[in-house]
């Protein structure tokens, strides 16, 4: 488990090619950095491909022993299959953010080197550099350094418009992911007290269900959900998500706070004992409830488009939870499809969000705001933007064939499967809610534009089109063959079994 | 009688951290804060941990005073919005209550750890020789956790880059920081041009011995971050305009060597961040000469804050 | 693969295909000339390939099945002949530009779920057939973009999306029951019976079918969409589009006697909806609104034949609904077509709109020698005996006083002048949709394996017939008696919901105050560590 | 041994006053204040496992060291974001606290 395996270099490559290319587009600026990163992302697509086809060849996960000092002293990378996943959906995820970003967040002309799109392409490598960080650590003070990163990358991103009233919300959203990570830490600084080791792999046989394991884990998982904004721990992500620019907010939204998940996942499925761990999970889940029903029900009241969109990921963060209990569960098929379920809906979720801030940005771009009650007008001015907005719609609904339906109902099935009918309800009334805010944004958008309006300025193909193929992403999740999806099991640990 | 000792140690670092909390101006806050952190570092003599104390004085009573205490000055009023913020008693007590209970939670699992302790103490020292460095916690930053190290020091470049980014736009490119006056005269400058030669030289010094002794770059940095900030503040010496390629060089120059020597040892030891036998202990001290320069260019500009004036 | 399962794949694929073909302007600008042609591969398949073998794709995990049983394929073919002869008339009816072809887009993605619903042979593909027809028939409906329309839709969509839900509910259920991995609907239905959840698994699927065709309580939106929608629309909505209700209950509820329980239960709401149609209909002055409620009492007819098929598990109950269905696919999908078509004729032309039209319409109350009198003949064995019986023929009586008081309605709108003449685009694919909907029955009686339609009409002429005179005679006692028009809005059962609304606003009014409070800084951290000492209780205490 | 109990205590204790004042102070200044005594109570916890840890030659586990080391490094530089957050949102809106204000509006671009 701790030594190297074939094709574990291409870990380090996923690793050190972003930090290296983020440190050389800070050293070189202006528009070197934008052209560092969309090489470097561009590579890491392939990179993320090339390891998720290695780790489903081998049916086993990669590793990659650093520095040639085996855990617990030193420190490894690992992908399994949630790790390869992830990884890929990231690097999709944020290469066609850099596409999106090269009408948005150019360098204007006659100058060397401007502020926002600087720090946007910095950030951009910055964040894969995280993400990556993030989901292929093995060791869980690394992962905390990775949190770090992935902090000081979205508050940036988040920030990048410069508007007076983001202070604010950037200092909420930075003090409590700040008091997240130091709960995180604190659990860590009682794990290695308890176990004498972080990694993950050797903390998964030596944990037991002893005060201080118990304690550290509550309290990681406390510092992570602040992170991922579970409600009611969720103050901080709608005016954070919805100030940023679009491009930003795909990232925050579609990606960052699925870093955290992993990491949950990793403490909940690996590190702890599955009697507390089951006990614990259907709490969580009932949060996960919560937010889906109140977070869609805000949605549906928004005003704004923006805002509309954010609440929109409030709920579907609750989605991610509701695997817990079912994976939990003691049925080992109804735990291969609910981990397949919550993957899956995290990463359609991804794209499928992704999708929608980009066109929700086009749209408010092109008319001069972004209220929900005054889109009359934008499906005609830009019909990509808007079937792009229902496309994610309708994977976030759960209609098929979209990658959406396939995670709602493998999540569904399992909670059947394991007799835990009300799961079943609860992700079947947030798609009806989903519905009604989805439903609020394309007949707004395809009503005739009020007389009086000035026609809006249709916006550049490019961006459109880059919206466009992030939802039909999202929807073709849908249509692969479930059999291909194995990928993810790999490295899962079986209930009560070493990994 | 160390019992004794410990225990009125603790007390003091306890009641520093309430006067932090509970001052009557942010003034005297920080002025407690900064105390507490020079409790905290004796608390590190005392848990054995010297290089941690090193760090704690350099950093956490040290640098995070300075800015504090420089925010302070600028972070004027206020009163009424800040009490009219202040949740009213229910919330104070519920906050009392769940924050004991965490508090609580903590000291009994503290209590229920094993003993004897598990631990790397043994590891860690029996292979250091490996790396031909004689400070455990040396080994562990350079060799064991590398990665950690790495990552951190990328993590600094993050934040300068964070704090650039909140300048207004017309700014970018200039320079940090307000503008200080030169002083000729005064303790100041007195204390600037007395200690900056003897600073210069214990930071490199720290940094230097921390292969073998307690110290190293962070520590090292931030001695020099320190006597930078305080030529600065003496008027000595200004900002450099952040779109400098100088800077940008510095601030990389540590993590980029660090991820450089990474691939030599995958290309002539046993892999990423491995340290090639026989040019362990040579390489280790560049990477770490780099790292200096980049943690106390982090650093300084840090506290320098964002560009606020045309280059 | 099989000449005959290629059909079953073209059937489905012919839409889709052009759907895709619209993503070059050329095409798309073609498109609502070429509706016509889609549906063709599917009216090939219903010809000749019922019963063959189903094509499986991927067996491995996710089944992907093609299967057209008998029963589905005579609705196959009826549906993609009204789907033709609609498209034909939606070609004029619509005209040309960017209004036509957004049509034809909402048309083609409808239709390949209509007939989706009748090849599908799995429970996922069956899903995603029924969620394009009942989904994308919402952009059929608001086509005029007035707000009536809007509403409709609006109401629509959401009854939609909770049939949706029942069924998708339903199939999980279905998926848990079978044993293995299979999706198969056939191996779903075997496992029905056997469920532990077999109660509310039947009940989902009810609600989520019943829906879609109309079945009272859930038939509101039904009055609403249909005469909402133009004309063509109107016409596969009430045709075509409800048949994926009725084929999902033919489909998915065992005729063998395994369910004689609900099959009862589905009888007494079937006869509930004949009558309340009817009761609902009459006071209609929007002839499209009278066939509309028409459509909600034929269907009720349906489901109460297959309800008493499966409570006394009566052979050949399959075939016998799915030939009242398709009846009335090719007749209430024409007598829409009429509806446009009145208006714009004048002079003798006006009759050949009204004449057929008539007869039609007699037809649905069962007037001896039309295909409707061979559908009522069909179900007999179901609807023939006792109370229900006559509870059948009181039906047939409110059907025949029903479509009266239709052709009244529609008479009652202003005729053209006498020069006017319909366009041959509008009259052609009416006249034929109208031959095929007399004629057809007699040719599909026999090949059905109904027997001999000569035989059936003659068995018992006066228990056929009386309905239709009492329907004539009520019709005449009640010809003026217009002021009772208006009573009841379409929709009727909406007008309750109104209280309903008020308290989800009130609930998201609540919300949206509670979710502000927890935004708050203090609140937010004391549910931060509200929830870590919560968390470390509940572990602590599974553990201890 | 006995040694590592007063700061045991005293770091529970500095979580607990870190946790309070992070939620009761309204001050952003005294937010970030608290945020630092929290993290010197969780780093002071680290300084007690090493000091458990101690053996073979080493005064302290050397491992937890490092991590406090970096720990160190990586709050201070969350310290200084806050503080240039706090200082331009002073700078531009004169606001001292992070409460929810009217204007946490989205204005139109």
């Amino acid at each position: 488990m701790s030594g190297t395996t074939p094709g574990g270099w291409l870990l380090v490559l996923a690793l050190a090619l972003p930090v290296g290319g983020m440190l050389l587009a800070f050293a070189l600026g202006g528009r070197t950095a934008e052209r560092i990163a969309l090489g470097v992302l561009g590579l890491g697509t392939v990179l993320a491909g090339m390891i998720a086809a290695e780790v489903y060849a081998a049916g086993a996960p990669l590793a990659y022993r650093l520095g040639g000092w085996a855990p617990p002293l030193g420190l490894r990378l690992q992908a399994d299959g949630l790790a390869a996943a992830m990884l890929l959906t990231a690097a999709l995820v944020l290469l066609a953010v850099a596409l999106f970003g090269r009408a948005a967040q150019a360098t204007p002309p006659g100058v060397q080197e401007a502020r926002a799109p600087f720090t946007f392409w910095t950030f951009l490598l910055a964040l894969a550099a995280s993400l990556a960080a993030a989901f292929l650590g093995g060791d869980l003070f690394n992962l905390f350094v990775a949190l770090e990163m992935l902090t000081f990358a979205a508050l940036s991103l988040a920030c990048l418009d410069g508007r007076p009233s983001q202070f604010r919300s950037e200092l909420r959203y930075l003090f409590f992911a700040l008091i997240g990570s130091v709960l995180y830490l604190l659990g860590t600084a009682l794990l290695y007290g308890a176990h004498g080791t972080l990694d993950i792999a050797l903390l998964a046989e030596r944990a037991g269900a002893d005060l201080p394991t118990l304690l550290a884990a509550a309290l990681m998982t406390a510092g992570l959900l602040a992170k991922m904004a579970l409600f009611p721990l969720h103050l901080w992500l709608p005016p954070a998500h919805a100030g940023a620019p679009p491009a930003a907010s795909a990232l925050l939204s579609g990606l960052v706070v699925k870093a955290a998940f992993v990491l949950l996942l990793r403490l909940w499925i690996w590190v702890l004992p599955p009697v507390p761990a089951g006990a614990g999970a259907p709490l969580l889940a009932g949060l996960g409830a919560a937010a889906i029903l109140v977070g869609s029900l805000i949605a549906l009241r928004q005003e704004r488009l923006k805002l509309l969109v954010a609440y929109s990921t409030v709920a579907q963060i609750g989605y991610l939870f509701l695997m817990l209990p079912l994976v939990l569960a003691g049925d080992p098929e109804a735990a291969a499809r609910a981990w397949l379920g919550g993957i899956l809906q995290a990463a359609s979720h991804a794209f499928a969000k992704a999708a929608m801030f980009l066109s929700a940005g086009l749209v408010a771009g092109a008319l001069g705001h972004d209220r929900v009650a005054e889109l009359g007008g934008a499906g005609r001015a830009m019909p990509m933007a808007v079937i792009a907005f229902g496309l994610a719609g309708l994977s976030l609904m759960g209609i098929p064939p979209s990658g959406g339906f396939t995670a709602k109902w493998l999540l569904l099935t399992a909670a059947l499967g394991t007799g835990q009918w009300w799961w079943a309800a609860v992700i079947l009334g947030g798609g009806l809610l989903t519905g009604g805010y989805v439903y609020r944004v394309l007949a707004g958008s395809l009503t005739a534009p009020p007389a009086a309006a000035p026609r809006p300025e249709p916006p550049a193909q490019g961006p459109e089109r880059v919206a466009l193929a992030l939802a039909l992403v999202s929807v073709a999740l849908g249509l692969v063959p479930l059999a291909s999806f194995g990928l993810v099991q790999i490295g899962r640990p079986i209930l009560g079994g070493a990994p | 009688m160390g019992g004794l000792v410990d225990w009125l140690l603790a007390a003091l670092v306890l009641g520093a951290a309430a006067w932090t909390l509970a001052a009557p101006t942010g003034f005297a806050a920080v002025v407690g804060f900064v105390g507490f952190g020079l409790l905290v570092t004796l608390a590190w003599v005392r848990l054995g941990a010297v290089d941690v104390a090193l760090t704690e004085a350099a950093i956490g009573a040290g640098a995070t005073g300075v800015i504090l205490l420089m925010a302070v000055v600028r972070l004027r009023g206020g009163a009424e919005e800040v009490s009219a913020a202040t949740p009213g008693r229910a919330v104070m007590v519920a906050a009392g209550l769940l924050a004991g209970g965490v508090g609580l939670a903590l000291a009994l699992a503290v209590l229920a750890l094993p003993d004897p302790a598990p631990g790397l103490a043994a590891a860690a020292m029996a292979r250091r020789g490996e790396l031909g460095l004689g400070n455990p916690v040396a080994a562990v930053l350079m060799g064991y956790r590398g990665l950690d190290t790495l990552l951190e020091s990328v993590v600094l470049v993050f934040a300068v880059l964070a704090v650039w980014s909140m300048a207004p736009d017309r700014r970018w490119g200039g320079i940090p920081g307000p503008r200080f006056p030169r002083q000729e005269a005064g303790p100041l400058a007195l204390l600037a041009r007395l200690l900056l030669p003897i600073g210069l030289v214990i930071g490199i010094h720290v940094a230097w011995v921390g292969a073998e002794a307690p110290g190293g770059k962070f520590q090292g940095g931030t001695i020099l971050a320190a006597m930078w900030v305080l030529a600065w503040v003496a008027g000595l010496v200004q900002p450099p305009a952040i779109a400098s390629q100088a800077v940008r060089l510095a601030l990389v120059a540590g993590p980029l060597a660090f991820l450089l020597a990474g691939f030599a040892g995958m290309a002539l030891g046993e892999g990423f961040l491995a340290w090639p036998p026989g040019l362990a202990k040579p390489m280790i001290l560049l990477v770490e000469a780099a790292m200096t320069l980049s943690v106390a260019a982090a650093l300084a500009l840090l506290v320098a804050g964002p560009p606020e004036r045309a280059a | 693969m099989t000449g005959a399962q290629a059909l079953l794949v073209a059937a489905i694929a012919a839409p889709v295909l052009l759907l895709a073909a619209c993503l070059w302007d050329g095409a798309r600008r073609r498109m609502p000339g070429l509706l016509w042609l889609a549906p063709l591969p599917g009216l090939a398949a219903a010809l000749l390939a019922a019963d063959t073998t189903p094509l499986v794709l991927d067996a491995a995990r996710l089944r992907f099945t093609l299967a057209l049983d008998a029963p589905s394929a005579l609705l196959l073919g009826a549906a993609a002949l009204l789907w033709s002869a609609a498209g034909a008339y939606a070609s004029r009816y619509m005209g040309r530009g960017p209004g036509a072809e957004r049509f034809a887009l909402w048309w083609l993605i409808t239709l390949s779920g209509s007939l989706g619903v009748f090849v599908a042979g799995d429970l996922a593909s069956f899903y995603l057939a029924f969620a394009a027809v009942s989904l994308a028939a919402f952009g059929l409906i608001v086509q005029d973009g007035t707000p009536r329309a809007r509403r409709a839709g609006e109401v629509t969509l959401l009854l939609a999306v909770m049939g949706e839900i029942c069924l998708l509910l339903a199939f999980a259920l279905l998926a848990e029951a079978v044993q293995g991995p299979s999706l198969a609907i056939a191996d779903a239905v075997a496992a029905l019976p056997g469920s532990p959840a077999r109660g509310l698994a039947v009940g989902l699927l009810v609600a989520g079918f019943g829906l879609k065709a109309g079945l009272v309580p859930l038939h509101v939106w039904l009055p609403l969409a249909h005469p909402a929608a133009p004309m063509p629309a109107s016409a596969v909505l009430s045709g075509a589009i409800v048949k994926a209700g009725i084929i999902g209950l033919l489909r998915f509820l065992p005729a063998d006697g395994a369910l004689s329980d609900w099959g009862g239960i589905l009888a007494g709401i079937g006869l509930l909806t004949a009558f309340w149609g009817v009761g609902c209909g009459i006071v209609q002055a929007n002839p499209k609104t009278v066939l509309a409620y028409s459509t909600v009492s034929q269907m009720g007819v349906t489901v109460a034949a297959l309800g008493m098929g499966m409570a006394m598990a009566a052979p050949g109950t399959g075939m016998a609904v799915a030939f009242y269905a398709t009846h009335h696919v090719l007749a209430k999908g024409a007598l829409f077509l009429a509806v446009g078509l009145a208006a714009g004729s004048g002079g003798w032309r006006r009759w050949l709109v009204l004449l057929p039209a008539l007869i039609l319409a007699l037809g649905f109350g069962g007037l001896p020698g039309t295909g409707g009198a061979l559908a009522k003949a069909a179900v007999k064995p179901q609807l023939g005996e006792g109370l229900v019986g006559l509870l059948a023929g009181l039906s047939a009586a409110g059907s025949t006083l029903l479509m009266l008081h239709f052709m009244r309605r529609l008479i009652a709108l202003e005729a053209g002048g006498t020069a006017d003449r319909p366009a041959r685009g509008l009259l052609l694919p009416w006249l034929g949709l109208a031959a095929a909907a007399l004629l057809l029955p007699w040719a599909l009686y026999g090949a059905a394996g109904l027997g001999d339609p000569w035989e059936a009409l003659g068995k018992d002429p006066v228990a056929a017939l009386w309905p239709v005179l009492l329907g004539a005679a009520l019709a005449a006692g009640l010809a003026r008696q217009d002021r009772w028009l208006g009573a009841v809005p379409e929709g009727d059962l909406l007008l309750l919901t109104g209280k309903a609304r008020r308290l989800g606003a009130a609930c998201g009014a609540v919300a949206v105050r509670a979710e502000a409070l927890l935004r708050a800084w203090p609140i937010a951290g004391l549910a931060l560590m509200a929830l870590l000492l919560a968390l470390f209780g509940v572990m602590l205490a599974a553990a201890a | 041994m006995s040694a590592v109990l007063p700061y045991s205590i005293a770091a529970a204790a500095l979580v607990a006053l870190g946790l309070f004042g992070l939620v009761v102070q309204a001050a952003v200044l005294r937010k970030i204040l608290a945020f630092n005594l929290l993290g010197g109570g969780v780093f002071l916890l680290f300084g007690v496992v090493a000091r458990r840890g101690a053996g073979a030659g080493a005064t302290a586990d050397p491992v937890p060291q490092a991590i406090v080391i970096t720990g160190l490094v990586v709050a201070f530089a969350a310290t200084a974001l806050a503080v240039v957050l706090a200082l331009r949102m002073h700078q531009i809106t004169g606001a001292a606290t992070i409460a929810e204000a009217a204007e946490d509006g989205f204005p139109d671009k």
